[in-house]
């Protein structure tokens, strides 16, 4: 296995680890019926307090609580507006989207380019010597890209192997049959957003304290929220596809990069940084019905079923939708 | 709006503490502050397009008229237009503008200058100091847009790595590979610039055991940082401010930065006099002490990363070049040539930039084959030129 | 077990829906709950199985007072309500549909167990693993009684269970039904405008009038005395009608139909000036798909449509309405009407012929809809704040007057005799001007009683009956459950 | 009861504000400075003297375009986040006119504005279609052709349109003097023509939402598409030509930015209005003629705050921050007067319109059923 090829997907790996993580807390609070739009600046503050909080500290665990509980409470007052004030999730996430990078760049002001801790880097004994997966996936990581792996399977198992995991989806998918079963909706609502939440919070800390360690003005993630919320869709809502998501994209992204380095290409070197926004908007017409319908016009009605079933990725049904009991 | 001292405008393109360009302009306001007594900075950091987008140079330096300023110092090149045209509207005012070159072109009106740091001398030795230390013989620089600027300092720092890659390590210059990747802008902007974090990771995870920053800001040895403590034997070269490698002291092989302190303390004394008038100046090194704060606009810190042996060679190779700068003295405030910068030497499309023997002359008017204006990297170097 | 109700209130703003009622229950008997759109059977029932809380009132379980919060709480004093649309989640399988609700400790694989044993014990068919989305209404409603009955109900509510069911299942359910109550002593309640069933099945009436008990019979009882109890009033039973029936207007040549649920394959039909056109089916079964490919909703995959002649096969929506069609579909406020905008933005939106809005003319013809069609609204009050039966007036009103052809979606969705009977009154008077009529219902009797030809459909096959009047409710019942070849014999 | 009433509205409207101020408090003082010096600052800002108080105007007037273009989009149901691209895509071909086109200044005005609506209608029909046909959510597809645009203007800086001594990827060289719009006064430099669109604009959008079919026709794609199609409106052509105008419109913004503000065409050159034109549009729930007046406050805030930073080294996000709190704040406490005023006597009555009531993930209905 060539060395080079092994680093590169080993950096790949921890660079993409708090988008797995973010689009993870989203799709956890989607398939509740709840929509965090505000990713992009709650990814932000929160990566801006978990710094300040590390700093201050001098630990990075606190740095980390600090990020998680800026996440949540961001979703908290998204789910607040929603339940209880009845205002529409989209425009709530998308003002809080503006206000919390805002609120991030002004209190990160003092804190810029200030060293701070960082995560130190973990190999997973046994597992670091598989060949291929080991080096890829189990050496010379930050914590916190471990937890991304733990995440996805306690996830999927959470939602698709335990009882609490059906009253998660039926809340999203149709809260009425959950009502009529005895679940609480909207408490359950509640605590999925502030869980989901949580995570966007635990992404802002991957990259305040490891993946772009310190805190500048602009943010170095800006924009990564949007594409998260980009990957859970195109994940389908399942955790699997979504991490599948998550890597692909930060795959495309590196080898966009690669080619602005090949001598042979003649790309004018801004261009380049429209390819993760097309490869947002390719990946979003990907699963997106209309597109989907064209496509499959197109193809042999064998091969239609199958496209269908891959690439379909319907929304949980109560998506955005608001809960009353009577 | 006091009477009894200078109250000058700083504009900075980035943030005031941001390890880099924009903080070395700050301290050098903070020098003047320390060093010409009643003299107040105003500062406006990171007006630029992604951080105030709706904010002009106009609306500032309005502002900083109104509090009373008479100097006002853009510390970009990005502010090169701008300044010109704002300047217009306030000629009682003198405006600096750093590293731009309006008033050598006699594009500026009257009442602009400005002023520069000869950092080539530093990238030249900076570049040694990576050639000297790469055992892959793989080089990255990470510039960021393109320009006679940055490519002429890229270009500084390949020359100093070629020459002390082959003749204190022994290597054979034609296998030395020296990798130009371009982020965009002088910092990272998500979404304008391409990402120097995961630049500099690619760098590495492709072989290069040394990178050299070009940029504002200081990723390159955050990261080069963090690949040491994981265990791999890499190491960074910072840029543009004296501290530069107290970011990862151990990787840190050195930094050329720029010392803005005694150029804008003799500005700022000569406005406060009523006697400066605006010029083009190019300031060097003060070969005694390059490291001077109160003499020397340029200067390079070794760095931590630097093995003994190798900083052996490249104290010899600084004593080189300022044997070489003695031969080859300022004239009229310009320099007449650089080290390094001698034939034969090529752009990348192989037009001749100066023949066996000859050196490539700093600047001249209407010559853009000079340093000043490279029009491109030099043969040898890998990357774009525009 | 015994269930009494005590002086029950219950207001939705200015609607007193549950007015003082109070009514004593018997176990082991099938008690029909009747009563005309909006009289409060529903907020009723809701309220006896925890849907809704009550204003004010008591409910006893056997002697006992009870106060629950919610359906759970219902179900575990043994009070268990199956809704008209079964609340199950679509995207679980059958099994996990089960599985959810029930007491923690119970596996997946106890689950499948017991889903097996109560469905064989009352002939139900039910593949654990099936998506419920893929399940036809008649399954889920069995899915669902099979959950109520696992988690030990004693009192099942079904409100308004039998539209939308085959007669085959309609057997099994009444079947079903019947067993509860005489072999295990259950209470079923059963709401339903639909008299026969009632008749059929029930043991005893409890009729409703404006939220108000107004009176209870022991069965047997007549139609016509059922009617009385609910309306008041006599109605005349409704007549076969049929008018003049004129020249081919809407032409189906070789159609065929691909939708996401059903195929329809070559589908040819000349529908005349002035008939009536029933389509029968199941839910999805291909009449609903039929209806919107004429209308252009859905592209048709094969073979044309012409309206007088002219070719309308690649025409949009808009253009077929241009050249005389007409089309309302069964969802009202879904596909139909526009929650937030008021009757007479309504009246303004069907008149394209200008690009500036005479708003003095639309509230004018407002007024003088709601004044003929009977509209129990003002012109500026928004479309969702009226019942649904004045909806679908309006949804008439907006209507053109004279289309070549109404394609109608269930046109009496929801509504009681009587306001099913006046929305025919207004079809039958512009059919007998001429326009065609093609529907679908649920009701098969409304199917018998309208139209002039039938056809019937089963996944996306299709039986034409060419003489309605030969037709009768029950056969139709077995033809839509799929036995197109015993009714040919 | 009805007094009772009436003070509650009034204060769940004061109070949100007194509350975001209240933050914002806080914060300056966290930071060690004077929240009343920064008032002080901010109002000196911007009317000090008649030129800072054009300073304000020359934020009100794009913030207005984009503004009014968003009450269209937003009538229709639709999450034009784009629009910040649709004014970059303006100034992009407002910029190619200046720098292309010579002509004299009263011919060439009126083909950069229409040239700019086209650049502006452009981007916003690709969102349109994205969205319409394709089935990808508008809020995805503004996003990305934001960022689109926003590339597409830093590759014309730094390449084809660089100044002739080498880009440094802040602007191109500046426009003709001809090809600029022309101010009122040295001491207000506002340009009249503009000032007079946005007032023209401001009254068009008003009455075609209230007395055209075409109004009543985004009115009934926004609140249900389905319904609006089966009743004859042609609601793909509607919600594309809502993204048509509202791009069209917020494009002359774009063209105000270059051919006034800054003269050139700088990166990002809308500068956030577009964004800011959002909040107040859902601050003040679609309303196309008090938006223009809450702009007002929002473009005071704007222009004021460069002070700030010069004054007291506060970062301009603090100005950010507390529109942000004000937009957030008064959402809640429309929520929240909803909540207390429904008690359970009165009719269930629909809570306060509010503008867009799509979900992110619901793909084109409108488009399927056609
Ligand atoms: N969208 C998906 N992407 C990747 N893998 C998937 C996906 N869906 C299912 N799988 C794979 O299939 C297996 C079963 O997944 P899942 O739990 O979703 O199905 P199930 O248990 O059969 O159905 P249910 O969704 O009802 O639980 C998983 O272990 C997973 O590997
Ligand atoms: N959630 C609600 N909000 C407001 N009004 C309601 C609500 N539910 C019912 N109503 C009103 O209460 C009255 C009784 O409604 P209910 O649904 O109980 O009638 P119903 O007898 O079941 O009628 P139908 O035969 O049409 O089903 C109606 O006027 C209805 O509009
Ligand atoms: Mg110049
Ligand atoms: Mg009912």
């Amino acid at each position: 296995m060539n060395e080079e090829l092994l680093n590169i997907l080993q950096t790949l790996v921890t660079s993409s680890s708090p988008l797995v993580i973010a689009a993870l807390g989203e799709t956890i609070t989607e398939r509740a019926g709840v929509v965090n739009l505000s990713l992009d600046g709650s990814i932000t503050l929160a990566a801006a307090v978990g710094f300040i909080a590390a700093v201050g500290s001098g630990s990075t665990l606190i740095g980390i609580l600090a990020a998680m509980l800026t996440g949540a409470l961001v979703a908290l007052i998204i789910v607040v507006a929603d339940i209880e004030l009845k205002q529409d999730q989209v425009a709530i996430g998308f003002v809080l989207t503006l206000l919390a990078a805002s609120l991030a760049q002004f209190i990160g002001q003092s804190y810029t380019r200030v060293r701070g801790p960082e995560l130190p880097f973990v190999s997973l004994t046994f597992l670091k010597d598989i060949p291929f997966l080991g080096p890829v996936f189990f050496t010379d990581h930050n914590p916190l890209v471990y937890v991304s792996f733990i995440l996805v399977f306690a996830t999927w198992w959470w939602m698709f192997r335990t009882r609490p995991g059906l009253a998660l989806r039926a809340v999203g998918e149709r809260p009425e049959s959950a009502f009529a079963r005895g679940t609480n909706v909207n408490r359950l609502r509640y605590i999925y957003t502030l869980v989901g939440g949580a995570l966007v919070g635990l992404a802002g800390a991957a990259y305040s304290l490891s993946i772009k360690p310190g805190w500048t003005n602009p943010p170095a993630m800006r924009g990564d929220g949007w594409i998260a919320l980009a990957i859970v869709i195109f994940g389908g809502w399942h955790p699997f596809r979504v991490v599948l998501g998550a890597y692909l994209f930060a795959g495309l992204r590196a080898i966009s990069s690669a080619i602005q380095r090949s001598p042979d290409v003649q790309i004018p070197l801004v261009l380049i940084n429209a390819l993760p926004w097309l490869l947002m908007i390719g990946t979003l017409l990907l699963v997106s019905s209309g597109a989907i319908e064209r496509l499959l016009r197109a193809l042999p009605r064998s091969a239609q079923v199958w496209t269908r079933n891959i690439l379909r990725s319907d929304p949980p049904a109560a998506l955005g939708t608001r809960f009353e009991e009577h | 709006a006091q009477d009894d001292g200078l109250t000058f405008g700083m504009i900075l393109v980035g943030p005031q503490s941001d390890r880099g360009w924009s903080q070395a302009h700050y301290e050098g306001g903070q020098y003047v502050e320390a060093n010409l007594p009643g003299s107040q900075m105003l500062v406006f950091e990171s007006l630029n397009s992604a951080d105030a987008p709706e904010t002009t140079l106009l609306q500032v330096v309005t502002e900083m008229v109104d509090q009373g300023a008479t100097l006002i110092i853009t510390s970009s090149d990005a502010f090169e237009e701008d300044t010109d045209v704002v300047a217009e509207a306030f000629p009682d005012v003198t405006f600096i503008n750093a590293s731009g070159d309006n008033a050598f072109t006699g594009e500026a009106p009257a009442n602009v200058g400005n002023t520069m740091g000869q950092v080539e001398w530093a990238k030249l030795i900076a570049g040694c100091a990576a050639g000297l230390t790469t055992e892959t013989g793989s080089i990255g620089y990470l510039g960021p847009l393109i320009n006679g600027e940055t490519r002429r300092l890229a270009a500084s720092a390949y020359l100093g790595a070629r020459y002390c890659y082959e003749n204190y390590k022994g290597g054979d210059p034609a296998a030395l590979t020296f990798t130009v990747t371009w982020i965009g802008f002088w910092f990272n902007i998500p979404g304008v610039t391409l990402d120097p974090t995961a630049e500099v990771n690619t760098f590495f995870d492709n072989g290069a055991d040394v990178v050299m920053s070009g940029i504002d800001t200081p990723e390159v040895m955050t990261v080069a940082g963090q690949r040491a403590e994981r265990g791999e034997s890499v190491y960074g070269v910072a840029y543009d401010y004296a501290a530069g490698c107290d970011v990862a002291p151990g990787v840190c092989l050195g930094v050329p930065y720029f010392n803005w302190g005694p150029a804008y303390l003799d500005i700022a004394t000569r406005v406060n006099e009523g006697t400066y008038t605006p010029e083009w100046t190019w300031n060097g090194p003060d070969w005694s002490d390059m490291n001077n704060p109160d003499t020397s606009s340029v200067g390079f810190i070794a760095g931590d990363g630097l093995s003994e042996e190798n900083a052996a060679s490249l104290d010899e190779f600084i004593a080189m070049l300022a044997t070489f700068a003695e031969e080859h003295p300022d004239a009229d405030g310009l320099p007449t040539a650089f080290g390094l910068w001698e034939g034969p030497l090529a752009l990348q499309d192989g037009t001749v930039l100066a023949a066996e023997g000859e050196f490539v002359k700093p600047i001249e008017a209407d010559n853009p084959l000079t340093i000043w204006y490279l029009p491109q990297l030099l043969e040898g170097m890998v990357g774009a030129s525009e | 077990m015994e269930i009494e109700l005590q002086h029950i209130h219950k207001r939705f703003g200015r609607v007193h829906a549950n007015n003082d009622i109070s009514m004593k229950l018997r176990g082991g008997r099938i008690i029909g709950v009747l009563g005309e759109n909006g009289a409060g059977k529903s907020t009723l029932m809701k309220i006896l199985s925890g849907y809704q809380p009550a204003d004010s009132g008591a409910i006893l379980i056997d002697g006992r007072e009870v106060d629950y919060h919610g359906p759970q709480a219902a179900i575990a004093v043994g009070v268990g309500m199956l809704q008209q649309d079964p609340l199950d989640v679509p995207a679980f399988t059958v099994v996990e549909n089960f599985l959810y609700g029930q007491p923690p400790a119970m596996t997946r694989r106890e689950a499948r167990a017991k889903l097996a044993q109560i469905s064989r014990e009352f002939g139900f068919e039910l593949d654990p693993e099936t998506p419920s989305a893929r399940l036809s209404i008649g399954q889920r409603q069995q899915l669902e009684i099979v959950r109520l009955l696992a988690l030990g109900v004693r009192t099942l509510i079904l409100d308004e269970p039998t539209t939308g069911i085959s007669a085959q299942q309609k057997t099994i359910l009444f079947d079903a039904l019947q067993a509860l109550s005489r072999e295990q002593g259950m209470t079923v309640l059963l709401v339903s405008h639909k008299l026969e069933d009632v008749i059929a099945l029930c043991d005893e009436v409890v009729v409703l009038r404006a939220g108000r008990l107004v009176g209870d019979k022991m069965m047997p009882a007549t139609k016509a005395e059922l009617v009385q109890l609910m309306f008041g009033q006599e109605i005349a039973p409704q007549e076969r009608s049929s008018g003049h029936i004129g020249d081919a207007v809407l032409e189906l040549d070789s159609v065929t139909i691909q939708d996401r649920r059903v195929r329809v394959e070559s589908l040819s039909m000349n529908v005349r000036a002035g008939e009536v056109i029933g389509l029968a089916g199941l839910d999805g079964s291909g009449q609903e798909a039929l209806m919107r490919a004429c209308v252009g909703l859905i592209n048709v995959a094969g073979g044309r449509v012409r309206l007088n002649g002219r070719d309308l096969t690649r025409q949009s929506y808009r253009d077929r309405m241009h050249a005389g069609l007409a089309f309302s579909a069964a969802g009202r406020l879904e596909e139909g009407l526009v929650a937030g905008l008021t009757l007479t933005e309504h009246m303004a939106l069907m008149d394209n012929s200008r690009a500036m809005i005479d708003w003095p003319a639309a509230r004018q013809l407002s007024g003088k809809q709601i004044e003929r069609y009977n509209v129990r609204g003002r012109a500026e009050d928004r479309i969702e704040t009226l019942s649904g039966g004045n909806q679908q007036r309006w949804l008439m009103a907006l209507l053109p007057e004279q289309p070549r052809v109404m394609i109608l979606e269930q046109p009496t969705r929801g509504l009681d005799i009587d306001s099913a009977r006046w929305v025919w009154q207004l079809l039958l008077d512009r059919r007998a001007h001429g326009t065609a009529i093609i529907f679908n219902s649920p009701d098969l009797d409304e199917i018998v009683t309208y139209s002039d030809r039938i056809i019937v459909f089963f996944a996306g096959r299709f039986h034409v009956i060419e003489d309605a009047s030969t037709a009768t409710v029950d056969a139709l019942g077995h033809l839509i459950g799929g036995n197109f070849e015993e009714a040919a014999r | 009861m009805t007094a009772n009433r009436t003070t509650l509205r009034v204060a769940l409207l004061v109070a949100p504000i007194l509350l975001s101020l209240l933050i914002t408090a806080v914060l300056v003082l966290a930071v060690g400075k004077d929240p009343i010096e920064v008032m002080t600052a901010i109002l000196e800002g911007a009317f000090r003297n008649s030129n800072a108080i054009a300073g304000v105007v020359n934020f009100w007037i794009p913030l207005t375009f984009a503004c009014l273009g968003l009450v269209i989009t937003f009538t229709a149901g639709l999450w034009n986040i784009g629009v910040e691209g649709q004014m970059m895509m303006g100034a992009v071909f407002a910029s190619w006119a200046a720098r292309t086109i010579v002509l004299p200044t009263p011919l060439l005005i009126p083909i950069e504005i229409v040239l700019a609506m086209a650049g502006g209608a452009f981007w916003g029909v690709l969102v349109g279609v994205l969205r319409v046909r394709l089935g990808v959510n508008e809020i995805f597809g503004g996003v990305a052709l934001n960022a689109l645009a926003s590339v597409i203007v830093i590759y014309l800086i730094s390449g084809p349109w660089q100044p002739p001594e080498g880009g440094s990827a802040q602007s191109t060289p500046p426009f003709p003097a001809e090809s600029l719009l022309p101010e009122m006064s040295p001491e207000f430099p506002v340009s009249l023509l503009a000032l007079v669109l946005a007032l023209v604009i401001i009254l068009t959008v008003y009455f075609a939402l209230r007395g055209t079919r075409w109004g009543l026709n985004l009115k009934a794609t926004g609140k249900n598409p389905r319904s609006a199609l089966l009743l004859g409106v042609p609601t793909t052509q509607t919600a594309l030509s809502a993204f048509i105008v509202c791009g069209a419109i917020a494009g002359i913004g774009g063209a105000y930015r270059v051919l006034f503000t800054f003269d050139s065409l700088r990166p990002l050159p809308s500068g956030g209005i577009g964004f800011l034109g959002l909040l107040v549009v859902l601050m003040v729930a679609n309303h196309p003629l008090i938006a223009p007046i809450v702009g007002f406050v929002f473009a005071t805030i704007l222009a004021g705050s460069t002070r700030l930073r010069v004054v007291l080294q506060l970062d301009q996000s603090l100005a950010e921050v507390l529109q942000g709190f004000v937009v957030l704040l008064v959402l809640m406490a429309n929520g929240l007067r909803g909540r207390i005023l429904s008690s359970p006597r009165s009719s269930p009555e629909v809570v306060q319109e509010q503008p867009a009531p799509t979900t992110v993930t619901s793909a084109a209905e409108a488009a399927s059923h056609e």
